[in-house]
């Protein structure tokens, strides 16, 4: 099985998440690809890390969404692969038009680096199988241009078709302005494509793959259950 | 082929939130000034070869589309002129 | 020019010492490029004698003063790289770029050496936080730190922050920057090789900063704003290809020598890589890919456009080097040649624009520093002191004291996965990568004891930053320093300047930590003001085990407090005296031996795992210190002391801890073998409370009071 | 008091890196076009009460001189217009 990261020039968590994502899914091969020539034919799985993508000029993630690699994601996508957007991954997918919504910066007008709680709010997709609904993680966020817009909308339809992946919570799972970092509608936090195999999120499972130091709620996500989707065969 | 400058202003679409427009009116309100409806937009200049103003404007509105503007959140002024 | 030339930035005794060495006079080109060379930014020409007098040999120096950055062994074939930098004129012009650049800048001497850039730390100093062009001062420099370090991928670990009004009109930004290696990856900056190459890469030079170093030495006029063109623009994004390219080309080409284009730009680069190998250069300035094609041969060989490396290759690595430079879509030209005859030669379009020994430029004369005293005031006698319910929370409060999350949380502190304890008290913890050795690093001084004595506060800075290194259970293996004084031509500054290498020196000898390099920016006065002196230190302590590093897990309620070390006795040099207006005596040295005690004790495996918790009494001394531990894990205390009076909750000892520990008798029988004074305190509580009891009186707070008043939300 | 529109364009000064209008330019040409000289700035809007609209312009340029525009890196326009 293969594990592919695409590589813009600025992206800067392309090698921290090839490391989180090497232990976390033993048995796989695990690869960065420039985004330029980047060949995702043989791949299972795509990760677009974080970073600031051509120093998210312009807008966050929107050069790098223009990259010719993001036909090969939509190939990649179309052929049922699983795609993982991590904060300014997220962003691209968002400018590609691959997930909904757009970016603005943070209500509070600059960068903020801190621990957050998320609460799963779905579990129809193979990154969230080992997850309760409901459950609550700890994660990291970095990020200068995490307010994620949304028409009400298509939030609620997001929501019926149970495509919220997380909403920011406090510790045992409470929602509300003051536990939202950034502004996003909602609070969310991650959202999925139709079918959930497509996950964009602001914060940062690679930075959480690490039980050794007491960051750990990111390995659920990155070895995904897919087990499930492998064996169904669509891969 | 003669050259064209095209200067587009891009702004927020009335009824999104702009927080750094927010942020430059809390500011400007510190400091003693009465502003209001402060928004904080793009400037976006550049020049173009082209046969036309029109083939210029034509070609710049694609450039938006294709990058320049997020149709989800911005406007545009376009104002093309000779160099 | 004419010969009773006047150049700006060098003594007419040093134009006549240029010529003499020349043999002639000197072309206008020359005289802009030596003014560069010879400036006091490029050259020590104050502080070099001085700084010859800090220790440098250590067990673990790899390299030290001298190189682009020092390098220190971690054990396992890993080992750091590490510098300090001011970045202080800049900033007081335009704070967010003057910061930013100063983060790149320190951050292409590590690469240099061969290291990836894995964190940064940042030493702050402000004017007060009420006035509004501190205000102003501060918040760009605070965002240019961001901009910088989030965007180029390198997390911004820790730093310090105070303020002073001296800092009003000339705040300090000094940015350190530390790297990782393995052994066999190192680099140095020596150029060898006849028929070698230069080749420039990175970013294409534009009209930037020409005369930045010149402009570094002098004093800052209270017309700054014409030296507005002067100033650089940083670009993260493009820092960041530069990184990944170098490092590409580093481990797959055999690279001769490597430097950053710092001061004096591609003169500066190449006339201290030749001055290192003994060699000489051709430089062809047409070469030099420009970002404006109007830039002319001095302003091309002077500029200091930011994120451009200077790399000595074989003539046929050249090709695949820039091959890697056009896959990450950054310059990379061949600029010059390497000879065998020690001189620098400059061509525009083949024509020979100067040539003069490169030891001309390389061997500045040193400046003699006039005579000077410190004036120490007299001591005091503070009387008798009641404590007070308000004492706490008002200290909490203060601006030095404050909390700084506001500040840290504006900075990426994770990204490469290195970070394993993060900002919030004492050293942060990295691991070169995960499962290898790692450091504990700190920026520390402090400018109320500065002032008293720049001697006696040059040595606590240092004893500070071991402590917060010692806090992680790392052991100090060097030190890099950053000396932030005023004009050495006047007598204090002179005194300030021998006092505080003085004070370096000895501090360092007494710990046995060498001193691997810094950088001294003099000149600090805006407006008739100098700054107060600020040696800003710089710790690196050894980690073998990071992930088991103290302080990496949070602890829990229901652990064993323990004091360790001896109380202070009186309330010299203390937040606490300055607050309250007492007249006190100037504090004693550091308890060096205390120091020595307590670094053996928590380098000690079993001590380290005993210890959930290791925080250092410092500004505010102990009752301060436990209210951090409270107010930064959210837990409560429940304290009892036997001394409740205002020299022991408030005095600002040099050697005591507070230990949170999970296994209070491995620490205490620990301690009681090593001869360190360790008391038990209480214990920590999940009751949101902060009580303590003792003979003068007991005192309790809600979490809640502290915090409103340590966030200045109050 | 009668209101006035302002709007402010900042540009980055001549000779002042650009990093933003350098790669927005790279993007444009690996989608083909063929734009040069794209320079990236800033839209500043807001209305404010004046007396007359000489009142009004000298008053904006005294929010860019204290606040909204960086004069080291930046130049601007300004244009006053009544509401
Ligand atoms: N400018 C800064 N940038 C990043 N971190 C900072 C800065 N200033 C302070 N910190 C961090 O905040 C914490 C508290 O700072 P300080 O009070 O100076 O440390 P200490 O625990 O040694 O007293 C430390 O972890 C320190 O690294
Ligand atoms: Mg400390």
């Amino acid at each position: 099985m293969r594990a592919d990261i695409l590589v813009f020039p600025g992206s800067n968590c392309d090698i921290d998440t090839e490391i989180a994502l090497k232990s976390a899914l033993p048995g796989w091969r695990v690869e960065r690809q420039w985004h330029d020539g980047a060949d995702l034919s043989g791949t299972q799985f795509c990760v677009l890390p974080g970073g600031f993508a051509y120093g998210d000029y312009l807008r966050a993630g929107a050069l790098a969404a223009r990259s010719p690699a993001i036909a090969e994601l939509r190939a990649l996508i179309g052929r049922g692969g699983l795609v993982l957007g991590i904060c300014n991954g997220f962003q691209v997918l968002v400018e590609a038009g691959i997930l909904p919504g757009a970016f603005q910066a943070n209500t509070v007008q600059h960068f903020v680096c801190r621990d957050v709680h998320l609460r799963v709010e779905s579990r129809g997709s193979p990154f969230l199988e080992a997850f309760r609904e409901g459950q609550v993680l700890r994660l990291p966020i970095a990020h200068q241009e995490g307010n994620y817009r949304l028409s009400e909308d298509e939030y609620r339809r997001l929501r019926d078709e149970g495509r919220i992946a997380f909403t920011y919570c406090g510790p045992n799972g409470e929602i509300g302005d003051e536990r939202n970092p950034n502004g996003s509608y909602a609070g969310v936090a991650g959202v999925l494509a139709e079918g959930g195999r497509v996950l964009g999120m602001m914060p940062h499972p690679e930075r959480a793959a690490w039980p050794a130091i007491g960051r750990a709620d990111g390995l659920g996500i990155l070895a995904a259950s897919f087990g499930s989707v492998l064996e169904g065969g669509k891969l | 082929m003669p050259e064209f400058h095209a200067q587009l202003r891009v702004r927020l679409r009335p009824g999104v939130l702009d927080p750094a427009g927010q942020a430059v009116a809390h500011s400007l309100k510190d400091l003693g000034f009465a502003a209001r409806e402060v928004a904080v937009g793009k400037l976006l200049e550049l020049t173009l070869p082209a046969p036309t103003a029109e083939a210029a404007e034509a070609e710049v509105r694609r450039m938006a589309a294709e990058l320049l503007v997020n149709p989800v959140l911005e406007d545009f002024e376009l104002e093309i002129s000779a160099r | 020019m004419p010969s009773d030339v006047e150049v700006e930035g060098l003594t007419p005794a040093e134009v006549r010492e240029a010529r003499r060495r020349a043999g002639r006079d000197l072309t206008a080109l020359e005289w802009a490029i030596l003014a560069v060379q010879w400036s006091e930014h490029c050259a020590y020409k104050h502080s070099k004698a001085l700084l010859r007098t800090l220790p440098k040999e250590g067990a673990a120096v790899l390299a030290g003063p001298g190189a682009s950055a020092g390098v220190l062994d971690l054990g396992e074939g890993w080992a750091c790289a590490a510098k300090i930098e001011s970045h202080n004129h800049p900033s007081a012009v335009e704070p967010l770029q003057g910061a930013a650049t100063g983060l790149g800048g320190i951050m292409r001497d590590v690469l240099a050496m061969g290291a990836r850039p894995a964190a940064f730390l940042d030493a702050l100093r402000f004017g007060p936080p009420d006035d509004s062009r501190s205000a102003f001062l501060a918040r760009g420099i605070v965002a240019g730190v961001g901009h910088y370090g989030n965007c180029v991928g390198v997390p911004t670990v820790g730093g310090d922050v105070y303020y002073h009004p001296s800092y009003q009109r000339n705040p300090l930004v000094n940015a350190m920057c530390v790297g990782f290696l393995r052994h066999g990856e190192m680099r140095s900056a020596a150029a060898s090789g006849e028929g070698s190459v230069f080749l420039l890469l990175g970013a294409s030079t534009g009209r930037d900063g020409i005369g930045g170093a010149a402009f570094a030495s002098v004093e800052l006029q209270a017309d700054a704003a014409q030296d507005r063109p002067r100033v650089q623009v940083g670009d993260p994004f493009f820092g960041k290809l530069l990184i990944e390219a170098t490092l590409e080309i580093l481990r797959d080409l055999d690279v001769i020598a490597i430097q950053d284009l710092g001061a004096g730009g591609l003169a500066g680069a190449a006339i201290e890589m030749c001055a290192q190998g003994g060699v000489g250069a051709e430089i062809e300035l047409a070469d030099v890919v420009l970002r404006s094609q109007d830039l002319r041969p001095h302003e091309i060989l002077l500029s200091e456009s930011q994120e451009r490396m200077l790399l000595c290759l074989r003539p046929e690595d050249a090709q695949p080097a820039r091959e890697v430079a056009r896959r990450y879509g950054i310059e990379a030209a061949v600029v010059g040649l390497i000879t065998r005859r020690a001189t620098m030669r400059f061509l525009y379009k083949g024509e020979c624009l100067s040539e003069l020994p490169t030891a001309i430029y390389a061997d500045a004369p040193e400046a003699e520093l006039p005579e000077g005293h410190w004036p120490v005031e007299a001591a005091g006698d503070p009387g008798a002191c009641a404590v007070r319910r308000d004492d706490l929370p008002a200290l909490l409060h203060l601006p030095d004291l404050c909390d700084r999350m506001p500040i840290y949380a504006t900075f990426d502190q994770d990204v490469g996965l290195r970070t394993v304890v993060r900002p919030g008290l004492d050293a942060a913890v990295l691991r070169a990568a995960p499962g290898a050795p790692g450091v504990a690093v700190s920026t520390d001084q402090n400018p109320r004891l500065c002032q008293i004595s720049p001697r006696l506060g040059a040595e606590h800075a240092v004893a500070e930053s071991v402590r917060n290194v010692l806090a992680r259970g790392a052991r100090p293996i060097g030190l890099t320093n950053c000396l932030n004084l005023q004009s050495p031509e006047q007598p204090l500054g002179a005194a300030a300047l021998r006092a505080v290498v003085a004070g370096i020196g000895h501090a360092a000898r007494e710990l046995g930590i060498p001193v691997t390099g810094g950088n001294v920016s003099l000149y600090n006065e805006a407006d008739g003001v100098a700054i107060v002196p600020t040696p800003v230190i710089g710790m690196i302590g050894a980690v073998p085990d990071p992930e088991g590093a103290i302080g990496v897990l949070a602890p829990e309620a229901g652990l064993s407090l323990l004091l360790l070390g001896d109380f202070a006795e009186n309330l010299a040099g203390s937040v606490y005296a300055e607050f309250k207006g007492l007249r006190v005596a100037a504090p004693p040295p550091p308890d060096y031996a205390g120091l020595r005690r307590l670094g053996t004790f928590v380098t000690t495996a079993e001590v380290v795992e005993a210890l959930a918790l290791l925080h250092d009494v410092a500004d505010g001394g102990l009752l301060v210190a436990l209210a951090e531990i409270a107010l930064t894990t959210g837990l409560g205390l429940d304290l009892q002391l036997p001394q409740g009076d205002a020299a022991a909750l408030f005095g600002e000892p040099s050697a005591q801890f507070i230990a949170v520990a999970r296994d209070a008798d491995v620490v205490a029988s620990r301690a009681a073998a090593l001869g360190i004074a360790c008391l038990p305190i209480g214990r920590t509580t999940s009751d949101g409370q902060f009580a303590l009891r003792a003979p003068q009186g007991d005192l309790a707070y809600s979490l809640g009071e502290l915090q409103r008043a340590w966030r200045r939300e109050a």
